[in-house]
């Protein structure tokens, strides 16, 4: 070594764990598995898994339907518990008593009528609360997670569209499926920076704060009348608790990381949520006087009869209480036009300003997360939950078939119609996140505390009125309901018309704004 | 020791009573005597709550009082916050040892 | 850790017995339960009193109070819980962090009190929870052992409006005095 | 770990007797924004005191991009100069170019032939719509809306493309030269020339409904960092900035120059809310003012180049003999009409062919002295707001 040896240069190549590594090799792997099928293939393979999907929802129907008659009629009959799939109490292990467990265990001929054999062996398993919450445990695990990664992919086509360019387009293949999990990988595997002079134990904690109350979040959120991790009677609140929680983390990150910037925007996200959270609560409360629970399963069963039913349709108040929620739940997410905290172009990036890597992907996780929470609280507090517009008795003259089971069983599927309002409501916000510019401080605070908090209260005055007046019992009141009723329900059938025209419109064009006009910047060449 | 009754959550009241206690008479900072305060105010609802549910009746009073207190203890700690910030826009200090001007 | 915390979390909302989802009183995973919350609630607190950064004191007091709101799902109180998060842990306490915000010129100022005063306030503190504990040790209480049934929030909402209307407007005007107070005492004077 | 200290420090602190009249409310913050922010359009520096979210005032320190432009000026023939003059505003090449072409072309007298003056006003033009299209998509950017930016760089690009078609590059163009323009424009660009100005002209209705009038971007722009017409001469703003207070100012019209009398084109000026089409609500001289004359100045280049277009004609491109011309022992001041403002060269020469002092009167330079007049007593937003709106380029004003 000579004495002009530069000293940065005997460092040894920074080594990877043995995690990073593996994460690395499994993504590789999986990528030279995956690339050339999917590039190849990406419409066979793309209506293959619409089939298989609903494949097996129908399958999925079928199972629940003989479980729960196979096993939860019995063991209502037995005098068990209330019994509930997913989230169904009374695990035999916990509750049942040991004559029920004997009768079930045994399977055959518990109930007449119902094929035994083979069938009941094989799912035994499922009757057991414990086996169910590990299924639905690994389900919200599972949606917990892919939900950030593909909208995030999604909100980057949508953008790209919107500001007429591609989006996402090299990894992966077909229209950069893969960018997300690759930005993943990425992040996860940058180094874990905290600047010097941070509160470095408050600064590692913040992300946890943001992303343990959004994973929580969904432990009440119903994706169908079944399909709940733990059926709470003050569902309602537990959730909006959640969101609001969740702004101690950026409040914290904020401070923790002891920029100028970053103390503004965690300031600013104090300022926002002070707010935001009296008009989203009052908003959500007009529903809830009309059905008269916090249950978020109640509110979901009373509109199981088609659209008209919907709570946005009740009254001319929960009308206008939809819309004022949508509003006061952008800003509950932090998003544009209200995303003051994290304003790029006023405070660089707010209080994320020194977060990096996964911790910066933890953020974004509790962000996209909250904001499918926040949609699956619109959906099920105005727009009918799990419900299809198509009133829940139709069908009824298709016979008990197993064929027509499973007709019914994707037709009224909870999850698919839930999880598609609730792609609705991220589209929606997507779009105003693409089109609108960002409110100042003082607007943001004069709309919801002038404007929203004395709508809101006007509204919930109105509905109370109004649910007093439809108990009443009047002939005429009701008559005049129902007609309005109908009038709403078609305004907001041609909104709904109108947003798939528009939709519709843009994707059959999404080229026109791109390239009709070429210039050469090399003639004759 | 695996059957939980009331005493045990009592016992944890009582922990977050003292260590509000201690939290009060030791911080000389005034937010952080108010997060005392908090503390002690959690022990009085724990306690409600646990006497609720180990009560025969089903009257629902203690958590009627547990909601009342957490409804004051939000407006306690509005005014006091109020409170504080106004001492310190006076002293430029929010240590309670040096707002003495009262003491005559 | 999230899915730890979502499990412990969710599990408090328990293989319930009743509709409102509180563990089954007397089962094992009731008490497994409660020692987790408990040790959370206690190692919390803790945390507050030994802290000396304030704004570490009150990220304890939000583990604190989270811990207790969890405390009142196992005990089938579950509106207070959610009503302790949205109000306690979602409002009271930004609150405070925003006081801490406003009034500390650093994140890291310290007001440290003196020997002698933590001395005689750990005396004080310590000799008050064994006798607290001894207290409880010798308590009778009737019906102890004896859970009754959760609450439905239905009840709780009726007896505001009938038994406790007074106190529940009462809170109202405090309410709404606080406001008042708090608006004057914020106002800038010039 | 470290201490550190949110106080504000002494020596840096602007207006000593403000802050100790001022009753202490809560913590003021010495906030740098800036030199890396993404707001500041390049290395602005911007030093906020600030009280919460209240800027209290605001002081840009420049001279981060600073590349001693002019002093390089002295020691090279000014046709080797042409270069430099497109680093200086690097959105608005084409521009600079010409100012500092004019200005040698007065003090050598040298005759510019008539073909190359329609070039140059076309190209002008063109780089004006490209100059102006870059500020509406960054102030939409400032504003918090991402989508203006792409629409605005799209029609950017084609420009570019026409630009690299005629003189092969794409940002410094180095095209206008001493004595006329560097190269004749290829086969078939007059149209496409004229094919992009009947796509790009109802783009602007486009930017207009995306982002001019939306009532959002309205509330945030609208009597914010109002300029009155005293001020803003006071402080030598021109341009766009200037216009916007209702000042009908503009060389080009005002001392033509490149032919610029033959044209026909309106000055568009900044005017109160409510007529016009222009929302309620704003005033003259505030932030939309300045931003909407931008849009309104692209219509009227989008006209100015249908005339130029159509006056074509074939001819020589360049006058004769002007490289390594003999500067005379004079001294000249031009300026022109950027797209920022009143761009001035003043050249000395001494008998030989290298200038004897070159020196620049950048209009970004001379627009952000108002910054910290304006931002007083704003909030922190409207900060943004103020500097994307008088639209600066800092490697001019470092130059």
């Amino acid at each position: 070594m000579s004495q002009f040896a530069v000293p940065w240069r005997e460092k040894p190549e920074p080594s990877h764990g043995f995690v990073s590594s593996f994460i690395v090799a499994l993504a590789k792997g999986i990528y030279a598995i995956a690339t050339p099928i999917v590039t190849r293939f990406p419409g066979s393979i793309l209506l293959s898994a619409v089939v298989a999907s609903c494949f097996l929802v129908w399958a999925h129907a079928l199972l629940f339907s003989y479980v729960d008659t196979a096993v939860l009629e019995r063991a209502a009959e037995v005098g068990a518990a209330n019994p509930n799939a997913f989230g169904y109490f009374s695990p035999s292990t916990w509750g049942l008593p040991p004559s029920v467990i004997g009768t079930l265990l045994a399977g055959d001929a518990a109930v007449e009528g119902q094929s035994p054999g083979l069938l009941s062996y094989l799912l035994w398993p499922v009757q057991f609360g414990f086996t169910r919450d590990m299924i639905a445990f690994g389900a919200i695990f599972a949606w917990f997670n892919i939900v950030p990664v593909y909208v995030i992919w999604w909100e980057r086509k949508v953008a790209g569209r919107i500001q007429s360019r591609l989006g996402p387009m090299r990894v992966g293949g077909w229209h950069g499926w893969a960018q997300s999990p690759a930005d993943g990988i990425k992040l996860v595997l940058k180094e874990d920076f905290i600047p010097d002079a941070a509160d470095s134990i408050l600064f590692r904690a913040a992300p946890y704060f943001a992303i343990i109350p959004s994973a929580l979040a969904f432990v009440a959120l119903p994706f169908g009348v079944t399909y709940i991790f733990r059926e709470v009677d003050v569902a309602l609140v537990f959730i909006l608790a959640m969101l609001g929680i969740e702004v101690m983390s950026v409040i914290l990150g904020g401070w923790a990381s002891n920029n100028k910037w970053s103390v503004y925007g965690g300031m600013r996200e104090a300022c926002q949520m002070v707010a935001y959270e009296i008009p989203m609560g009052m908003a959500l409360l007009v529903p809830v006087v009309c059905v008269g629970s916090l249950s978020l399963k109640y509110i979901g069963e009373v509109q199981a009869d088609g659209w008209f039913s919907w709570l946005a349709f009740r009254n001319p108040f929960a009308f206008v209480a939809f819309v004022t929620y949508f509003i006061a739940s952008l800003a509950s997410c932090k998003r544009a036009p209200f995303d003051l905290p994290e304003a790029e172009s006023e405070l660089v990036a707010g209080f994320l300003t020194e977060y990096s890597g996964f911790r910066w992907a933890l953020f974004f996780f509790a962000e996209y997360a909250a904001m499918f929470v926040v949609g699956g609280l619109a959906t099920i507090m105005f727009l009918g939950g799990w419900n299809s517009p198509i009133p829940s008795d139709w069908g009824a003259g298709l016979g008990e078939s197993i064929w027509a089971k499973g007709l019914k069983g994707i037709l009224f599927s909870g999850p698919i119609w839930f999880i598609l309002k609730c792609v609705f409501f991220l589209f929606l916000q997507l779009w105003v996140r693409w089109t609108l510019p960002r409110i100042r401080l003082d607007q943001v605070l004069y709309a919801c505390v002038q404007v929203l908090l004395p709508l809101t209260m006007v509204l919930l005055f109105g509905t109370t009125l109004w649910v007093w007046a439809s108990e009443s019992g009047n002939a005429t009141w009701d008559v005049i309901a129902s007609i309005v009723s109908k009038v709403l329900g078609i305004v907001g059938l041609a909104f709904g018309f109108g947003f798939v025209a528009i939709a519709g419109y843009g994707f059959y064009h999404r080229r026109r704004l791109v390239g009709n006009l070429v210039i050469d910047p090399l003639p004759g060449s | 020791m695996l059957s939980i009754g009331l005493t045990h959550y009592l016992v944890v009241a009582a922990v977050l009573l003292c260590t509000g206690l201690f939290t009060i008479m030791t911080k000389r900072n005034a937010i952080g005597i108010l997060i005392g305060v908090e503390l002690l105010l959690n022990a009085a609802n724990v306690n409600l709550v646990a006497f609720d549910r180990f009560r025969e009746g089903g009257l629902f009073d203690g958590q009627i009082m547990a909601l009342f207190i957490i409804v004051l203890a939000a407006a306690e700690a509005a005014i006091a916050v109020g409170i504080c910030i106004n001492v310190y826009k006076n002293l430029a200090t929010v240590d309670v040892d040096s707002a003495r001007q009262l003491q005559g | 850790m999230s899915l730890l915390v979502l499990l412990t979390a969710s599990s408090a909302f328990g293989a319930p017995s009743d509709a409102t989802g509180a563990a089954a009183p007397g089962s094992v995973l009731e008490a497994v339960l409660f020692y987790i919350v408990a040790g959370g609630v206690v190692v919390s607190a803790l945390g507050v009193c030994i802290a000396q950064n304030i704004v570490r004191m009150a990220v304890w007091l939000f583990t604190a109070l989270a811990s207790v709101a969890v405390m009142y799902f196992l005990l089938a109180a579950n509106f207070i819980g959610a009503i302790q998060l949205i109000v306690y842990a979602g409002g009271t306490l930004i609150l405070l962090v925003f006081g801490v915000m406003l009034t500390s010129k650093s994140p890291w100022i310290r007001f440290e009190a003196p020997k002698l005063e933590l001395v005689a306030a750990t005396v004080v503190c310590v000799g008050l929870f064994l006798s607290l504990c001894t207290l409880l040790g010798r308590a009778a209480w009737e019906s102890v052992d004896e859970a009754t049934a959760g609450t439905s929030i239905a009840t709780i909402g009726r007896a505001l409006i009938t038994e406790y209307l007074v106190p529940f407007e009462m809170a109202g005007v405090v309410l709404m005095i606080v406001m008042v107070g708090a608006a004057h005492m914020a106002r800038q004077e010039k | 770990m470290a201490e550190t200290t949110f106080e504000s420090t002494p020596d840096l602190l602007l207006d000593h007797d403000r802050v100790e009249q001022g009753d202490l409310q809560t913590e003021e913050l010495l906030v740098n924004m800036g030199p890396q922010h993404p707001s500041t359009h390049g290395v602005l520096r911007i030093v906020l005191r600030t009280d919460g979210e209240m800027v209290l005032e605001a002081e840009p320190h420049i001279g981060y991009l600073h590349r001693c432009a002019e002093k390089i000026g002295e020691s090279v023939q000014p046709y080797q100069y042409i270069p430099y003059t497109d680093r200086m505003d690097y959105i608005a090449g084409m521009n600079n170019n010409q100012a500092f072409a004019i200005a040698i072309e007065r003090l050598c007298g040298v005759e510019v032939p008539e073909r190359a003056k329609r070039i140059r006003v076309i190209m002008a033009e063109l780089n004006r719509i490209a100059s102006h299209l870059v500020a509406l998509g960054t102030y939409g950017l400032d504003m918090g809306a991402f989508t203006p930016f792409t629409w605005c760089f799209r029609e950017r690009e084609m420009i570019l493309d026409l630009f690299e078609a005629a003189c092969g590059a794409r940002l410094t163009y180095s095209y206008i030269t001493v004595g006329g323009v560097h190269d004749d424009l290829p086969d078939g660009w007059v149209e496409r020339c004229e094919e992009f100005l009947d796509f790009f002209e109802p783009k602007i209705v486009d930017y207009n409904n995306l982002l001019s009038f939306n009532h959002i971007f309205v509330k945030r722009t609208a009597t914010v960092g109002v300029i009155t017409a005293e001020d803003a001469l006071a402080f030598g703003l021109t341009g766009a900035a200037l216009r916007a207070t209702g000042v009908r100012w503009d060389l080009r019209k005002v001392t033509p120059y490149d032919g610029y009398e033959d044209y026909d084109f309106d000055i568009p000026i900044g005017q109160d809310g409510g007529i016009d089409g222009v929302p309620r609500g704003v005033v003259t001289g505030d932030c939309w003012s300045r931003y909407y004359v931008r849009i309104l100045e692209m219509t009227q280049s989008v006209r100015i180049m249908r005339q130029a277009l159509k006056r074509l004609e074939e001819g020589p491109i360049e006058a004769k003999k002007v490289k390594g011309i003999k500067l005379p022992a004079d001294e000249v001041y031009v300026e022109i009409e950027n797209p920022r403002g009143q761009l001035g060269f003043y050249v000395q020469g001494d008998g030989s062919a290298i200038p004897a002092r070159v020196k620049a009167r950048g209009p970004s330079f001379c627009n952000l002295a108002i910054t910290s007049h304006t931002c007083r007593d704003i909030l922190l937003a409207d900060v943004p707001a103020i500097i994307g709106s008088l639209d600066v380029v800092l490697g001019e004003v470092d130059r």
